[in-house]
């Protein structure tokens, strides 16, 4: 199959869609002539013009809004905010509004519209450019989260991001953007709420989520060769989150490990833990154990920014605890 | 303004009257209600403000969309909600336009192209741009209102969602309720210019209007204008009504301190139900027999809703969980 | 000891702070004269005069942002956002600024500002004031979270907000606000990360969160006379949370139950559950559950708002269901 | 402008000229730097915007505050920043002026009045009218600015700080560095009327002038007035300083597309160093030694702390998680 980078996956499925469905259009700072800060909209304007490609001024809250009626109204908007941390001045669009409106109007108005934006720490970016958030979305309900760790997801995703009619954050980690892989040409969709079992194993699960995902596969890999075999998940989309899966593979291997980037407290990896805890307790041969960035605003200077990130010793060293207890 | 420079018609005149004494009768048995402790949450009347609903709503087509307020009894009846899908929702009924879910501050009716009302000061005027953004992108002619207080024009929704609407020269109207407080915080305390049609003019070089928001024929006026020039394409417009709401910020809340009685009883005379009534009359365009006849129906209408929302039955608990996704669910 | 109500003993801890020192200053809509939609700054105003009670247009994410910047600038600013749903527009001055002033600066700014708000479900009064948020405060690093569930600790807490020098959301149950209790006169203050065993009890623990606090302490009074001796523990802060007051209990009685009228995904309970799993799993005779609110937005009905709280019934049912397991 | 009217000595002219040069050689050593890997993280330079954060710093005091934006490194170092602290701060070493953790976007030196250049367009401004309310409260006569792009003008955060530093007579100078550009989109897209002057004095009644933010002395004069103002509680103004940088938005980005080498030929023709520099040789304010003599104390400066920068230690990696709470943690 040919190999096309992570960006160039998601614009794929972005370019087929609005090619399908004239009501798509996208909207951010940057997107229009100049292709989007991170390629994601590059070659589109020339296809779709100025309407469809909006470049906008510098008001997130503002074009969230706007997107939000947009909407509600018979379009379908594509919000780009090139880095996750610039939504937050829309926070209040997006829990007290987008999240709500098909439910308040009792599924009357649906709220077709993709929010999509690059995640995590690298390069030193520093503390505001470096956020992820997620586990926000998943603890408010009425919103998708998508976190594609391959090209082939990004672009599956995508797909179904773009076809559904429910408000979808689709977040792409900085350091995947340009990795390759194999990527089919023809139509597909990866369903919500459908983990993927990246390494199938028998002695411990590993759920990682986004950038970890293909770290904890090369950690694992190292580790086969050692006679461990180590089942590695990655969630894909973390509302809806495929518990079953997991649930599946603890009942396997009686260990659990999640890592996750981004913050642990209330994050991702509690969640997965109290879940397994209230649906697969006797599964347990070792208590379920969590891996995750430093709690701390995201330092600039290399020294620090590595020191707050699971780096691969770290995950070698987490897995080695796990199979040890 | 003259009626006959307008070029309405009597029957379209006695349509405006009719939908301002629907939304006060509506409204004045909604306070009651609650007062009875039949309306269990918030209620924010419109008593007072009738005409800009009723001449806004007036100048435009039901396919066109509104997105209003805390403040929106008026707007959703206007636009052509039936008083019994308002009142039943206020009254927590599965029969309400929201199913019960929203109450006062959460009325939804798309398919009368009430887009909803809101509990957040704000949204409704970005909501309302990207309506406009829709339409202009589908090259259809439908046109978007966003309705909102003089309290929102200090936030950054108004400076953000009037400057999009501008660049883009969206199909909007934005209608600005400036009722003079916003709660209890005046608005001449809010911002050192209260001239918001100024404001939207020089700011965003908007095609602005400032009436009589108590007017009801000079609020329809300056709307055929707006809508008309929006759905032609020549972009959106600011209204900036000038009102007053004479009963207090909420029902079941206190109405002293910030304003004196007199005020609120200088602006009791300039009711805009009752001026356009006497207009009416004056200009012998209707008789009392016709204001008796129209405010007869629109009593049993109020009844009617009021005994509806009174006897629906209380939404099934297991449906407060649906609706949150699509139906792909 | 002499009884006031929850808003009475907040307001005393604040107009006592205010008499001492003289940077303290409050913002909101409605806080001067009219003393606060729900009294919190009743009779201050005329104390204190407006520049230090500070009507405002309705501008959330303007007054938040410029009251940061007065934090970092020798004064201690008190935001009165009424209902804490409205917090949601300055989400980007929380998150991106006022969390990381300190840490950006190395120590040298600080950020002694106190945001208060209501919180909950109840009195139908919709999706847009039922909200409670701080689930998403935890996950970030550097805000300070109090959850106080009565009057005493609702002086205490809000006394240590206004003298150290961390920025701290202060989080008040509109269900509460009315309850009265004890209050000492003089001048005290709880420590945040202590959290406060409102029952010894050996059988299980149940950690209870702001009104959950009372809710379940009477049901347990209630199975106290069927013989069941039920431990009750409310975190008061949750960040930090004293997470070794709730280890030390479930070492005791083995059996952990977490009750959060808010959401559970990515919750409080999730964390705890993560942590007592971590740090307290050989302890455990029964799998750790958790009672959360259902998840969905708030909706108005009294029927269906009923519903999606959790009540009497449904707290006693969790107790027995976690005893019988 | 000329500088008699404003009063200036030789010396205060000459330490204009100082600063300006300062900040060019700062930002052309740290743009080379970067091009070698030594600056890990994103560098946007001030080339061509000098006069304006020397203009505006030396109408103040060292006990007034600054709060900046991602284009920040001038501000720094004209509020009295050492370049061997903001060079060893881009480079992430210890002895950076936030130890490190910050970088190009996050400069922090409250002991100099620099109270942190932003990653995030928009809140300088809010903060600056914060810190004019704490100086207000208190009682000092410390003034507070807000630099910002014309990027931040249709923001949200622009409405919202304008308003409340007028509506409450704040100490405030809000400085808008309008360099036609927000990235790459044009101010002229983003807005229908780029008078940022006129707006402040319409929407926000504010105080406001419009200058050439390439002549030090014009930014000079409006900001010692502006300053004054603000000093004595007469409330704050806002300067539209009209500049442009002539190197791409941030380092190794390009720069082609949204701008024509014309205009950047055009702009740089308007030097606000060289164009200083002739006029002082030419009003007779300095001679070509003395200007020879800053030059080279300039250079010494910039490479001893490029040297500085690059000869000290990284942060220690335990240090990641220190200062996130105060003291009392
Ligand atoms: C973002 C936000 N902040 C605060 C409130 C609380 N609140 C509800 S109505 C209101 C006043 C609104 O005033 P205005 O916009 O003038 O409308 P009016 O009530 O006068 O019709 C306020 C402050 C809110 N609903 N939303
Ligand atoms: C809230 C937010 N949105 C987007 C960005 C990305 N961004 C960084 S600089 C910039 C352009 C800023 O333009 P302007 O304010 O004119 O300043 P200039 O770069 O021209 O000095 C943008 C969009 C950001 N930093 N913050
Ligand atoms: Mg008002
Ligand atoms: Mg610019």
């Amino acid at each position: 199959m040919r190999e096309i980078t992570y960006t160039e996956a998601a614009r794929e499925a972005l370019t087929e869609q609005m090619a399908l469905d004239p009501s798509i259009f996208v909207v951010g700072e940057g997107i229009g002539e100049r292709g989007g800060n991170f390629n994601t909209t590059l070659g589109l304007y020339e296809k779709y013009g100025p309407m469809r490609l909006r470049d906008t001024p510098i008001v997130e809250r503002g074009f969230v809004g706007m997107c939000t009626g947009a909407a509600m109204t018979g379009t379908r908007p594509v919000v780009d905010f090139m880095i996750v941390d610039f939504i937050l001045d829309s926070m209040g669009e997006l829990l007290n509004q987008i999240s709500k409106v098909q439910y308040m109007s009792s599924g009357r108005i649906k709220m077709p519209l993709v929010l999509r934006g690059c995640i995590g720490i690298g390069g030193a970016a520093a503390t505001h450019h470096s956020g992820s958030y997620y586990p926000i979305f998943v603890h408010i309900p009425g919103i998708r989260v998508a976190l594609p760790s391959t090209p082939f997801d990004a672009k599956g995703l995508m797909k179904t991001a773009l076809t559904g009619d429910d408000p979808v954050l689709f977040l792409e980690h900085k350091l995947l953007l340009n990795k390759r892989g194999p990527v089919p040409e023809e139509d597909y969709r990866i369903p919500f709420g459908q983990a993927a079992v990246v390494r199938a194993g028998s002695d411990a699960t590993v759920v990682a989520l986004t950038v970890m995902a293909p770290k904890a596969l090369a950690v694992c890999e190292e580790l086969a060769d050692e006679g461990f075999d180590i089942e590695v998940i990655d969630p894909r989309t973390v509302a809806p989150l495929d518990i079953d899966t997991i649930l599946e593979s603890v009942h396997k291997t009686g260990r659990l490990l999640i890592i996750d980037e981004t913050f642990g407290p209330c994050g991702i990896g509690a969640e997965i833990s109290a879940l397994v805890m209230e649906n697969g307790f006797d599964d347990l041969d070792a208590p379920i154990a969590r891996l995750n960035g430093l709690h701390t605003p995201t330092p600039y200077s290399p020294t620090l920014e590595n020191a707050v990130i699971p780096d691969q010793a770290a995950i070698t060293e987490a897995i080695r605890d796990l199979l040890a207890e | 303004m003259h009626s006959d420079e307008l070029g309405l018609s009597r029957e379209q005149l006695l349509s405006l009257y009719h939908m301002m004494t629907l939304i006060r009768g509506t409204e004045e048995q909604l306070a009651r209600a609650h007062q009875m402790g039949l309306v269990p949450g918030p209620c924010h009347t419109y008593v007072g403000e009738e005409a800009i609903a009723a001449g806004v709503c007036a100048a435009l087509r039901r396919d066109d969309v509104v997105f209003s307020t805390h403040r929106g009894h008026g707007h959703a009846l206007a636009k052509g909600v039936s008083p019994r899908a308002v009142a039943a929702e206020l009254f927590g009924k599965a029969t309400g336009c929201s199913q019960g879910r929203g109450g006062s501050m959460h009325l939804f009716a798309p398919e009368a192209g009430l887009m909803g009302t809101s509990g957040i000061v704000g949204p409704s005027i970005l909501q309302g741009a990207g309506a406009g953004y829709s339409f202009k992108l589908l090259g259809l002619d439908r046109v978007s209102v966003a309705f909102f207080g003089d309290g929102a024009v200090s936030n950054g929704a108004f400076h953000e969602g009037l400057n999009m609407a501008s660049i883009w020269d969206l199909p909007v109207v934005f209608v600005c309720e400036d009722n003079m407080y916003a709660t209890e915080v005046p608005f001449r305390e809010a911002t050192r210019n209260q001239n918001v049609a100024e404001r939207a003019r020089v700011s965003y070089a908007m095609n602005a209007a400032s009436v009589d928001g108590n007017d009801v024929l000079a609020v329809y006026a300056a709307s055929a204008a707006a809508v008309a020039r929006a759905r032609v394409g020549a972009g959106p417009s600011l209204i900036e009504c000038k009102t007053y709401r004479t009963r207090p910020h909420a029902e079941g809340m206190r109405d002293g301190g910030y304003r004196s009685a007199e005020e609120i009883d200088e602006w009791k005379k300039r009711d805009p139900i009752a001026n356009f009534k006497n207009r009416l009359i004056a200009n012998g365009q209707a008789d009392a027999d016709a204001i008796a006849e129209i405010d007869a129906e629109v009593q049993s209408l109020v009844q009617d809703a009021m005994e509806f929302a009174r006897s629906s039955p209380f939404p099934d608990p297991v449906s407060a969980t649906e609706y949150i996704f699509s139906a792909q669910e």
